[in-house]
C-alpha cells in the first residue's frame, strides 16, 4: 500500500522524535543525568519507523542495546522511558533497567537487550505464541550486522522456518559492530541478506535509510507471515552517525568522511524524507520547523516528568526478583 | 497409595497439568511420546538441536502468556543455552521492573552412575543457585517430583527441575490425579528424625543418607535427614531447627564440593549465631572428590560419595 | 585423481573394519563389557574413509558422538579404542573417557565429542593454528544434520570464510537426530548443503554412501583449502542402520522398511564398493573374505589387548585434571 | 617502582609474553589498539561476535601447538561459550587422559559499580570454581595481575583471569619488564597484618576491606586482610594459618553469597576441625545482596558491600 501523506508526516513525526530524544539523551548523559551507558541510533531512524510502520496493536518486537528509536517506533511513551534513563521510579523498569533494558510489554515491545543477538529466540518464542494463538499476531526481531556471525539468528530463522513462524527478521547492517568493520568479519564482505537461501526463506537487502524501501519490504514480510507462509530475512543497509556509545573518550575509529558522508541530506533518512514530502508539495519548512518544535516540547516535557519523578528507595532493590 | 517410578510421576505431573491448563506446552529435542499421543505435535514439539533457541524461545513464550516447559534432558546440554538462562530468564523480571510474568519450567536431568563419562554425568545445581532470579527444585522421590512439578509449572517464574538420572527407575507412593498433590517450592522435608547429627542430602544422595542412617542405628547413632527439595530457595529455617537439635552437620551431595550447594548449606549453620553457637562439632561435606566424572566403572565408584562414605563421615563427625 | 584399485581396497579394508569394530563393540556393550554408551556409524562409512582419504598425515579432524568412524578412518589404533572402551589402563583416554572421548592427537584426531556441535569450533581453532603455520595444513569437522540446527556451524563457517581459513565442513546427514527427523525442524525440509550460500562459500551434496563421490568431493575440498582459499561444505546424505544408540529397549521410531531399504546392496557402501570392485575385476568373494577374516582378527586382538589390560586404580580418577 | 594502572599493568603483561612467545596470539570482538599496532591482525585478531566460537578455537588452537588469549570482555558475553567452557576447556585434558596439553588464558572483566544492571554487572566466579579443571586468577593490584596474567600464559592449562571492572583505573607499584615477575598461581597474600579477625576479600573488595581495617585500627580491633589472587586452586593453607591466628573469620566479596567463594572459604574453616576448633565468633560473608544488580545509582549502591558494611560486619563478629 502506498504510504500516504498524513501517513508520511506521522512517520517523520516519529523519526524526528528519535533523533531529538537521542540527542537529549545523550546531552543529559554527559551532563551526568543519565548513568552507565547509551547507545544512540541516531543515523538509523528509518528502520524501526518503517517496520514498526506494517505492524499493528498486539504485533511484537524484540531490540538490541541500541533499543531507543525501536522503542518509540513502536509507540513507547516518552515520559517513562526517559525516567528510566535518569533511574527514576516511574521509569518502565521503575529505575532497575536503565537504557539498556527499556521494555513495554502492553505495547509489545519486549525489551532492549545488554547482549548481542540476545533477544532474538525470545521474540521467536512471541512468535510461537502469536502462531498458537492462531489471530495473525507477528513477531519482529532487529539485529545487527554483529549479532549476524552469532549462533542465535541461524538457529531461529532455522526453527522459523521449518514451523512456519510469523516472525521477521530485520538486520540493521550499520557495518560496524562497535569498533570492527563487518567486512573484516563477516563473510560476503558484511552482507547478510545471502543467509535466507539457507533456510529457504525470502532475503531482502534494501536500503535503510529509506524509509519507503524499508516500510515496502517489511509490508511484505509482514502479509507473508500473517498468511502462515513464515519468515523473511530483510538487511537494512545503514549507518550510525555517533560512537558506539556515549561514553566519554570513546575513540571511533571509522575513517571521519565516512561519517560526514553518511550524514549527508542524500543519505541522512529524516533529511530525505522530509525532501521527499517537500517535493510533492506535502511539507514546507514552515511546517516541518513546527514539527520540530513539537518533537522538542515532548521530550522537554518527558525530560521535566522523569527529574520530577523519585529516585527509588534503596530497599525497592530487592523487589521484583520474582512475580507473585 | 500406588507405587509408581520416579520417571513416571514427572510424566503424570506433565500429562495433569497439560490437562488443566491448555496453555501449557513442551519442548523438547525428541517428542515424548505419551505427550505427543495425547497432546499432539503444537503442545509437543519436537524441537531441532538447538537448546539456545528453545530456553530463549520458552521466555518469549511466557511473555505472551504461555506457560512452556523446556526440557533439557541432560543439564549438560543447558550450557549451550547459558546466555539465555543466566542473562535473560533470570534477570528478565527485575530488569524489566516487574512489568511481565514469565511462567516457565525447566527439566534437566543431573548426576552420575552411568558410566557416561565428564560432559554427561554432571551435577552442576550451584552454578544456577549462585545467581538470583530462579526459583529450583531438586526432587528425591516419585512424590515429590510430581508434586513440586505440578506447582513449578503453575508458579509465575522461571523454575528449574534438576532430576536425578540415578532416580528414574526408583519406585515410590504418589497420590493420584484426582489428589492433585502441590507440594510447595521452598519447603524442606525431614525424611527421618534423629537427634544426634542432622544430614542434609540432596536427590540421589537422600537415599544414600537414608541408607547410611540405618546402618548407624544399629551403631546407637540417631541420624536426622533433611531433604531440601528445593534448593533456590532454600528452606534455611528447617535446616537450622534440626541443627540447634542435633548440634552437628554434615551434607551429602553426589556434586563436587567446591562452591556447591554443600558449602551453602553449611555456611548458613556456620555463620548463624544461633546454630553456630550449637555446633558441637565441625561442618562436613561428602560429595564428589573434585575432579571430571570419568568412565571407567572402578573410577567412577570411586568419584561419588555413597552410603558407606557418608557413614564414614557422620562417624568422623560424632568422633571430632 | 582417480582413486587406484590398491587404494580402493586399502578404503574397503578400512570400511569393513569400521563396521566390524562397531559390530563387536556393539556385542560387547550387550554383554557388558563396555559401559555407558555407544553410537554406531554403520552405515555411514563411505563418509569417513573418504575424507580421511583425501587428507595426509597432520591434517586435523574432529568427530561428534559417533566417533568410532573417524577415529579407525584417521588411522587410530584398534587396540587402544578397544582398550578405552573396556574402560581400560591402556585406554586412548587411560579409562577416562568411554566411547564418547576417544581422541588421538598425534594421528590429528581431535576427539570425538558427546556434545551435538561441540566440537566445530575446536576444529576450527585447528584450522587457524594450520593457516599460522603456514604449511599447508587442513582440517576436517564432521558433523550431523542434527548439529546444522545448533549455532556453532554457522559462527564457524562465518569466521572461516571471513578468514579463509582451511577446513572443510563435512554434514553427515544421515536425516534423524535420535529419533527427530530432520524433515520436521531443519528447514528446506532437512536439506543443509544451502547454507554455503550465507558465506559465499562453495557447497556440494553428495551421495555419503557412494565413496568415489565423497573422496572426490572431498579431495576438491582439500585442495581449495590448501591453496588458501577458504573453507568448502559437504552434505553428505547417508543412514544410520543401527538404532541411534545401543542402549538396550531403546525404541526406534524410524520406519522399518526405510531402515531395511537403507540396507540393500544397491545403498550399503560397502556392498558398493565390493560391487564396485568386483566389476573392474579388482577383487574376488575370495579376497574380500580373506580381507573380512584379517578386519575381524584384528578385532579379536584388539579384544584380547583389552581384556589384558587393566582396570586403573581407583585414585588413578585424581590424575590428569591438569597437565604440568 | 613505577606506578602504573590496573588495565596498563595487564597490558603490559600480554605485550611482554607476546614478545617472548610468538606462539601467543589473541582474539577479542574488538582489536586492542596497542596490541594491533605492534603485532598485526594476525595475532592481534579481531573476531566476529562469536564468543562461543572465540573460545572453542582457542582450545583447537592450543591443542595445534599455540598459546591462545581469548578476552571475553565481560564475563556477562561468556554465557553464551559456556558449553565450550564447562564441557570442553574444562574437561577435555582429563577425559583424553592427558594426551595433550591445552593452555588457554581466558580474560574477563566482572564486578559492578558502573549503572550498567543485571546483565553487565556480574561477579559470577564461583559458576567456574565450582567445576573442577579450570584455574582461575582474580587479581586485586596492578602487580598481582601482570604477575599472576603472565603466570597464566605460561600455564598449560585453561585460566580464567576474571579483572574487576572497578579496578582499572587504580594504580600501584609494578616492576618493569626487566624484572619479569611472575607471581605463581594458587598463592594467597596477606594484604595487611592483623591479630584479632581474618577477613579474606576478593578483588576490589580487598580495597574496601583494607580501608575498612584501617578504620577499625582507629577503633583497637587489628584486622588481617588476605587476598586469594587465585581462587581456583584456593591457597586454603594461608587462611587457615590465618584462623588459626584470629579465630575469626569474615570473606568480603562484591559478588552474591549464595554458593559463591565466600561460601566456599567459610566452609574450608569450619569444615577443618583445627580452625573450627580455634572459631571465637561464627564466620560472616559481606557480599552484594542476592539480586540482579540494579541500574538506578542508589539501588546500585544498596546493593553492593562496601568499606562501611565490611567495617559493621567486622564489629558484629568482633561482638558475637
Ligand atoms: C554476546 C555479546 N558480546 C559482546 C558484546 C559487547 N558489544 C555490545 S554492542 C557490540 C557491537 C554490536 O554490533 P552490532 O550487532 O552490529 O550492533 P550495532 O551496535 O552496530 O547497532 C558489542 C560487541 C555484547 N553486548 N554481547
Ligand atoms: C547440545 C546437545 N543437545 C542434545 C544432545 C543429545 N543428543 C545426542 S546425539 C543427538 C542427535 C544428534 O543428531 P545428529 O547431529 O544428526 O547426529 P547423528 O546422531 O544422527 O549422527 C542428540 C539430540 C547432545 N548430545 N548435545
Ligand atoms: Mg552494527
Ligand atoms: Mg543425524
Amino acid at each position: 500500500m502506498p504510504l500516504g501523506p498524513n501517513t508520511l508526516r506521522e512517520m517523520l513525526h516519529t523519526m524526528q522524535t528519535i533523533r531529538r530524544f537521542e540527542e537529549r539523551a545523550s546531552a543529559d548523559y554527559h551532563a551526568g543525568k543519565i548513568y552507565g551507558v547509551v547507545h544512540c541510533y541516531i543515523g538509523e531512524e528509518a528502520i524501526a519507523v518503517g517496520v514498526c510502520g506494517a505492524l499493528r496493536d498486539g504485533d511484537q518486537i524484540i531490540s538490541t542495546h541500541r533499543g531507543h528509536g525501536h522503542c518509540i517506533a513502536k509507540g513507547a511513551d516518552l515520559d517513562r522511558m526517559m525516567a528510566e534513563l535518569y533511574g527514576r521510579r516511574d521509569g518502565y523498569c521503575k529505575g532497575k533497567g536503565g537504557s539498556m533494558h527499556i521494555a513495554d510489554f502492553e505495547k509489545g515491545m519486549l525489551g532492549a537487550n545488554g547482549i548481542v543477538a540476545g533477544g532474538i529466540s525470545i521474540v521467536t518464542g512471541a512468535a510461537l505464541a502469536a502462531k498458537l494463538d492462531g489471530k495473525g499476531g507477528v513477531a519482529v526481531s532487529f539485529f545487527g550486522d554483529g549479532a549476524s556471525a552469532a549462533g542465535p539468528i541461524h538457529e531461529c530463522m532455522n526453527i522459523a522456518a521449518a514451523w512456519k513462524l510469523p516472525i521477521i527478521y530485520v538486520c540493521e547492517n550499520n557495518q560496524y559492530a562497535a569498533q570492527t568493520p563487518a567486512s573484516t568479519t563477516i563473510a560476503r564482505q558484511g552482507e547478510i541478506v545471502h543467509r535466507a537461501a539457507g533456510y529457504g526463506i525470502p532475503g531482502v537487502a534494501i536500503d535503510g535509510n529509506d524509509i519507503f524501501a524499508v516500510h515496502a519490504a517489511a509490508e511484505e514480510a509482514v502479509a507473508r507471515a500473517r498468511a502462515g507462509e513464515g519468515p523473511t530475512l530483510i538487511e537494512a543497509r545503514t549507518y550510525r552517525w555517533r560512537a558506539h556509545t556515549e561514553r566519554a573518550g570513546q575513540p571511533d575509529y571509522r575513517p571521519k568522511d565516512e561519517i560526514e558522508g553518511w550524514k549527508s541530506p542524500d543519505r541522512d533518512p529524516i533529511a530525505r524524507l522530509v525532501a521527499h514530502l517537500k517535493r510533492d508539495g506535502h511539507l514546507t519548512d514552515a511546517e516541518f520547523e513546527a514539527m520540530d518544535r513539537q518533537v522538542l516540547d515532548a521530550i522537554e516535557r518527558s525530560c521535566a516528568f522523569a527529574e520530577k519523578s523519585p529516585f527509588p528507595a534503596p530497599d525497592d532493590a530487592l523487589d521484583d526478583v520474582f512475580a507473585a | 497409595m500406588r507405587e509408581i517410578t520416579y520417571a513416571q510421576a514427572g510424566l503424570e505431573a506433565i500429562q495433569e497439568e497439560m490437562r488443566r491448563d491448555p496453555k501449557v506446552f513442551y519442548m523438547c529435542t525428541d517428542a515424548i511420546p505419551p505427550l505427543a499421543k495425547e497432546f499432539g505435535t503444537e503442545r509437543m514439539r519436537a524441537t531441532p538441536i538447538a537448546e539456545s533457541t528453545m530456553t530463549g524461545m520458552a521466555i518469549g513464550a511466557a511473555g505472551s502468556g504461555y506457560r512452556p516447559i523446556c526440557d533439557w534432558r541432560q543439564v549438560t546440554f543447558c550450557f549451550v543455552a547459558m546466555d539465555q538462562i543466566v542473562n535473560q530468564a533470570a534477570k528478565i523480571t527485575y530488569m524489566f521492573g516487574g512489568q511481565q510474568k514469565f511462567p516457565i519450567l525447566y527439566r534437566a536431568g543431573v548426576g552420575g552412575g552411568g558410566r557416561l563419562a565428564a560432559q554427561h554425568s554432571q551435577s552442576p545445581y550451584s552454578m544456577f543457585m549462585n545467581m538470583s532470579g530462579l526459583k529450583i527444585i531438586l526432587p528425591s522421590t516419585p512424590r515429590d517430583l510430581k508434586g513440586l512439578l505440578k506447582s513449578a509449572i503453575r508458579d509465575n517464574n522461571p523454575v528449574i527441575s534438576f532430576e536425578g538420572n540415578r532416580l528414574l527407575q526408583t519406585k515410590g507412593a504418589v497420590p493420584d490425579a484426582e489428589a492433585d498433590e502441590l507440594i510447595p517450592l521452598g519447603k524442606a522435608e525431614v525424611k527421618r528424625e534423629g537427634n544426634d547429627i542432622t544430614v542434609v542430602a540432596l536427590a540421589w544422595a537422600v537415599h544414600e543418607a537414608l541408607a547410611a542412617a540405618e546402618m548407624l542405628a544399629k551403631e546407637g547413632i540417631s541420624v536426622e535427614v533433611i531433604d531440601p527439595r528445593t534448593i533456590a530457595p532454600l528452606d534455611a529455617e528447617t535446616i537450622k531447627a534440626s541443627v540447634m537439635k542435633t548440634g552437628r552437620l554434615l551434607v551429602a551431595d553426589e556434586a563436587g564440593p567446591v562452591c556447591g550447594a554443600s558449602a551453602e548449606i553449611a555456611t548458613l549453620v556456620s555463620e548463624d549465631p544461633a546454630t553456630f553457637r550449637k555446633l558441637k562439632a565441625p561442618v562436613k561435606r561428602v560429595c564428589a572428590l573434585f575432579v571430571p566424572i570419568p568412565y571407567s566403572p572402578g573410577l567412577e565408584d570411586h568419584v561419588f560419595p555413597n552410603r558407606t562414605k557418608i557413614a564414614d563421615g557422620i562417624r568422623a563427625v560424632m568422633a571430632a
